[in-house]
């Protein structure tokens, strides 16, 4: 499939978004000025946008407590969301969420989860909205290799299987749940067991924001023409810790000093677009420039935002009561 | 107006509502019942009956069984809220919350608030419940304390006919997510209930029975035993108020606190366990809010703390009954 | 493999005990004098006891809702069965559990379960006790079609596979849940499914006693040695309805009528092994009449038994409270 | 004895049955942390470092590291315990129960009652709760009173160091299911803990302090709540009690209506949700059984029925606090 240039200046410039995004919270963890944990997405850039860049504001996605990635993805606002992560109350769920629980149902982003296996369920039911009312949306399902096990997700696969239900699974396998490797946890092969379904499922590399696209563009293809869900397993490297208080030391220095060195989304897809011609480093190097004042503009819309009213505690429960 | 049983009037609820909003849609394990089979289409209309007939009114696309999947069912009905349909899920048995209440608790009930005030979600979850049946300890739960407890859900227990068919048809309408729980011992009795529809507003107290002596608060099922025991009280001169809440999330305190003001007695019978039950709560509520107002301790008439038992003697036993009451009663108006 | 006469004999009567059993409560349903309803098992007898007869007490089971065949099985008194069905304090659980919860922990059956999927996971404890002892042990966890999608069921595949445990997953598929069939409510193909977790899984003729041996023997040797879970799905009819209030309308009379007639196991026993010359059929007449009168005697002890106290509402919640 | 940390209290515990009895195994998600993986093998000892260096001393075969399934191994857990062993079960977050409650509360929880008294469940579920630590809404609740609504399950809530080893130790020894629950804004306080293996009976609570004045009742973390406000109290001449359950499955009924026999006033303070909480359930029992013993309305000093929010200023508005507490006792000093 071919990329136009705006298209993947697009794709190039969310990328980045997500990485200094991540990044800049990171540092600004150490300032004490975040009240709350975060799960980084860094490194695994490629999946969210390869995917998003296929979906409009009415098709659905669910994502996890790794959350911020799919969400800059999906168009949620980088300043509102820094601000929630602040705990702000001009965030993007009025600093009631943080971090886990970001949203924007105008954007189709139904939520962060703080449970693992939380979303696939949700998302099944955005996909029968859409079956139901024959808008030709589709719906995806982010989840990592430690929710492909739990049991919410394998009841989802097969609900969306018997329903032909315009879902896609994007498993998100960076090799861990917290400190526990994939390969020890989680049984078979992630394909097969999606497979075994009937549902159409296939490996993809996370490195390469291409094969990502690529392989979005048939799961999407299938879920809008009615012919059901489609299972992508996305191996990706999680360059952090599993949260912000992880000091990582499962992995050995040398494994992630490799991992950043020779697994970048980024990097890659820099490589090849520059290397094919279709953008120069120049352009991309201002691009960055762009990015990078636009999350310092998030940091400081976060860092003015006001406080929460106290009295906001128990608002919004429920719409009436 | 016409007698008809406390299923038929869910059964109407659920008619009018999917003739008059096409967002509503039903699902669960065997709400049609024969989904893939040779036979009957609809040969079952859910466990006890009550979508019975959905099917060739509304059609296989409004009306689903489900796989026994009920984390994914639950949540694809909480998804489907968010996302603009107005579901009405079934669990057959309260009791198997237990597979499914991250959906319920997690997700559902909190997304609103989660999201500062951005979610929507009209998901109507029904079950079963309660003990009677003979079905043993993991079919016959009260478990409502359950819901209850939970901020951003809201709990309902029609205790007749008339009430069940208003109450879930404002529970279909309401904009949050709702539990609407049906006594299973109750599906056959029978009430006046109207053609058309109507509703029945949440959090306003049903007032079945108005005496001086005594407030007796009593949901579901147990209203009636309540009135049996209030009978057999004013044969002896002890005239019993009867509140049927009618939903505990909300509740209706004002209404409650209003007749303990009067009576001065309370007596709360309740079949859900006793420890952080419904009858606790609200047994607390009043006294902190009309302490001055009582003068005789809040006595709850419950089970004890145990599962429920399967055999009759014991799941009589079990169960509060008419000379519990009528005890509990008679202790308060001796004061002690 | 080739099994003794006496274990022929031995084979026959306890699945005959179990038809014999599942008739008469059926019948005794319309005296109004058992309080509960009940799930016969009729039909499925080749597979309870296929399995079952490799297990000694030690070997541990989970069974179903639709559990009075592997009860049988395994090695429960008949009588005290039938009247705890009865709710008779001489019942197997003194009346309190029912039908739907038959257990001998002394026998290895851990419970008949009201929870669809509820056994998968109590059998992988029992097997890691096992496994953690030593004992050679192996544990079963009898699960339905319909068991099989529940998220409990998969999550305990996928624990029973990377922990290698000595579990067989005997899936009992007899078309239906409640009155959802299998063709509709499972996605995929289970043998499949189940395959993917990395456990070795085979498809099995439930009318066929020899079959569901022999493939139960393998399975079981596999636990036996230390190499891990197995899956048997087994293909099988349900007599009766799905429970004793079941109208069974969406089965066709000539469906049913046919299922009755061409998929006995029992007769299928009777034939093959009278054909070889293994047993004659006046010795299984013979054994019939026994069972018959075992049954007769169930009944009467159900029916003569004690009725519960009604102090005893609220004893044996706690070992000590 | 020397000071040591509620989590080094509780990792002694396990360590000493451990060592006592090799029936005891531990698993949980990440109890050791590093499965599979290149580097250090016990890089975690569960979320809150309660397990590290139990895999050292113990070995892979005891402590074992599980896929994100809690349903599978919490059964597990629960079916171990069925046939011999002792296990100790961790869920990181209490707030994950409803993806594994039914294995807790109709299996582990019934299976004694349901098989008449064959089944013997010594299962231990460690979870950590409570709401500082701006987690938000699915990270931070107290629960308990789901727990505690159960026949069953006992339900322990230790409140310090000292009391989170004995309490510990007790659990593991005792042959009933029990829910452990760790208030995380405790790991790091610290107490005077012995060194060796001792327990602290279920349904015994303690006595943290004693006047005339007012009962206090809190739990877990809300003790030191109260003790502060008791501390301001006491300067403006009002003695209060505090009582701490210990465990509110078993409750020690007994202490508090003594106290309140005493004090004829009481204030609970309690950090899980209100309604068919803690607090209303000690409320409804003092207002059963020593309701001619009370001079004042029964106040409850507990967050609003809302989920728990992320921002600080949002949580400390959550959480019942120092003046709360105060401001509760005054009240119902004056009777109001
Ligand atoms: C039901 C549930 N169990 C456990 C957790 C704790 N937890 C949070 S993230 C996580 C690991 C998730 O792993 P994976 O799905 O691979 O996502 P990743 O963190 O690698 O992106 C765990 C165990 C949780 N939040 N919810
Ligand atoms: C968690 C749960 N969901 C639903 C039910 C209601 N129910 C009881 S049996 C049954 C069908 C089970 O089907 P299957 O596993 O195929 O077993 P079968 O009845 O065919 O033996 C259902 C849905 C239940 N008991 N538990
Ligand atoms: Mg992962
Ligand atoms: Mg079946």
């Amino acid at each position: 499939m071919q990329l136009s240039r705006d298209e993947l200046l697009s794709a190039y410039r969310t990328m980045r978004t997500i990485r200094m995004f991540e990044d800049r919270v990171n540092q600004e963890m150490s300032t004490g000025d975040v009240p709350g944990a975060v799960h980084l997405y860094a490194g695994q850039e490629a999946s969210a946008v390869g995917i998003c860049m296929h979906l409009n504001d009415s098709d659905r996605i669910a994502s996890t407590h790794r959350g911020h990635g799919h969400c800059i993805a999906k168009g949620c606002d980088v300043n509102a969301m820094m601000a929630e992560i602040f705990g702000k109350a001009n965030g993007i769920c009025q600093g009631k969420g943080g971090s886990m629980h970001i949203a924007d149902l105008d954007r189709g982003m139904m939520g962060a989860n703080g449970i693992v296996g939380g979303g696939p369920p949700l998302i099944c039911g955005a996909a029968m909205t859409a079956k139901y009312r024959k808008t030709g949306g589709v719906a995806v399902a982010f989840a990592g290799d430690g929710a492909f096990n739990q049991g919410t997700t394998q009841e989802s696969l097969n609900l969306a299987s018997i329903w032909r239900l315009p879902v896609i699974f994007a498993v998100e396998d960076n090799g861990f749940a917290e400190a526990t490797s994939s390969d020890y946890a989680v049984a078979g092969d992630i394909v097969e067991r999606a497979g075994a379904y009937g549902i159409p499922s296939e490996r993809v590399d996370g490195l390469d924001f291409f094969a990502v696209h690529e392989a979005a563009a048939k799961a999407v293809a299938r879920g809008r023409s009615g012919d059901g869900a489609s299972v992508l397993h996305i191996k990706t490297p999680r360059y952090y810790g599993h949260f912000s208080g992880d000091a990582d030391t499962y992995r050995t220095a040398e494994e992630k000093e490799a991992m950043r060195r020779d697994q970048d989304c980024l990097k890659r897809f820099r490589e090849r677009v520059t290397e094919a011609a279709l953008l120069d480093a120049v352009q991309l190097d201002q691009l960055d420039d762009e990015v990078a004042a636009a999350i310092d503009a998030a940091v400081d819309f976060a860092r003015a935002g006001p406080l929460p009213e106290s009295s906001e505690v128990a608002t919004d429960v429920y719409l009436d009561y | 107006m016409a007698r008809k049983s406390f299923r038929q009037a869910l059964n109407e609820a659920l008619r009018h509502e999917m003739a008059r909003d096409d967002n509503v849609i039903v699902l669960g394990e065997d709400v049609c019942g024969g989904a893939g089979a040779s036979g009957e289409q609809d040969a079952w209309g859910g466990a006890f009956g009550v979508t019975k007939g959905l099917l060739a009114e509304f059609g296989p696309e409004r009306i689903m069984d489900t796989p026994i999947t009920e984390s994914a069912f639950i949540g694809a009905a909480a998804g489907a809220a968010m996302t603009g349909l107005r579901p009405v899920a079934e669990i057959m048995f309260v009791d198997f919350l237990g597979v499914c209440f991250d959906q319920i608790f997690n997700q559902a009930a909190k997304v609103r608030y989660m999201f500062g005030g951005k979610a929507v979600t009209p998901l109507v979850i029904r079950a079963s419940f309660g003990a009677g049946a003979r079905s043993a300890s993991q079919h016959s739960q009260a478990l409502y304390p359950l819901f209850t407890h939970i901020p951003g859900l809201k709990v309902v227990i029609p205790s007749n006919p008339y009430d069940a068919k208003g109450l879930l048809i404002e529970a279909i309408r309401d904009d949050d997510p709702v539990i609407f729980l049906e006594n299973k011992m109750l599906y056959d009795s029978e009430g006046e209930v109207p053609d058309g529809a109507y509703t029945v507003p949440f959090g306003e107290a049903g007032i079945l029975r108005e005496g001086d002596d005594a407030t007796i608060v009593a949901l579901g099922r147990m209203t009636a035993v309540a009135e049996t025991a209030a009978v057999r009280l004013a044969n002896d001169g002890i005239d019993c108020t009867i509140i049927d809440p009618r939903t505990v999330s909300p509740l209706d305190e004002d209404t409650i606190l209003d007749f303990v003001a009067d009576t001065g007695r309370l007596v709360i019978v309740d079949e859900a366990y006793p420890r952080c039950g419904t009858a606790a709560d609200i047994s607390s509520i009043v006294a902190e809010k009309a302490f001055h107002d009582l003068k005789a301790p809040i006595l709850k008439v419950t089970p004890p703390h145990a599962p429920v038992p399967y055999a009759p003697q014991l799941e009589e036993a079990f169960l509060p009954d008419t000379r519990d009451v009528e005890a509990a009663v008679r202790s308060v108006m001796e004061g002690a």
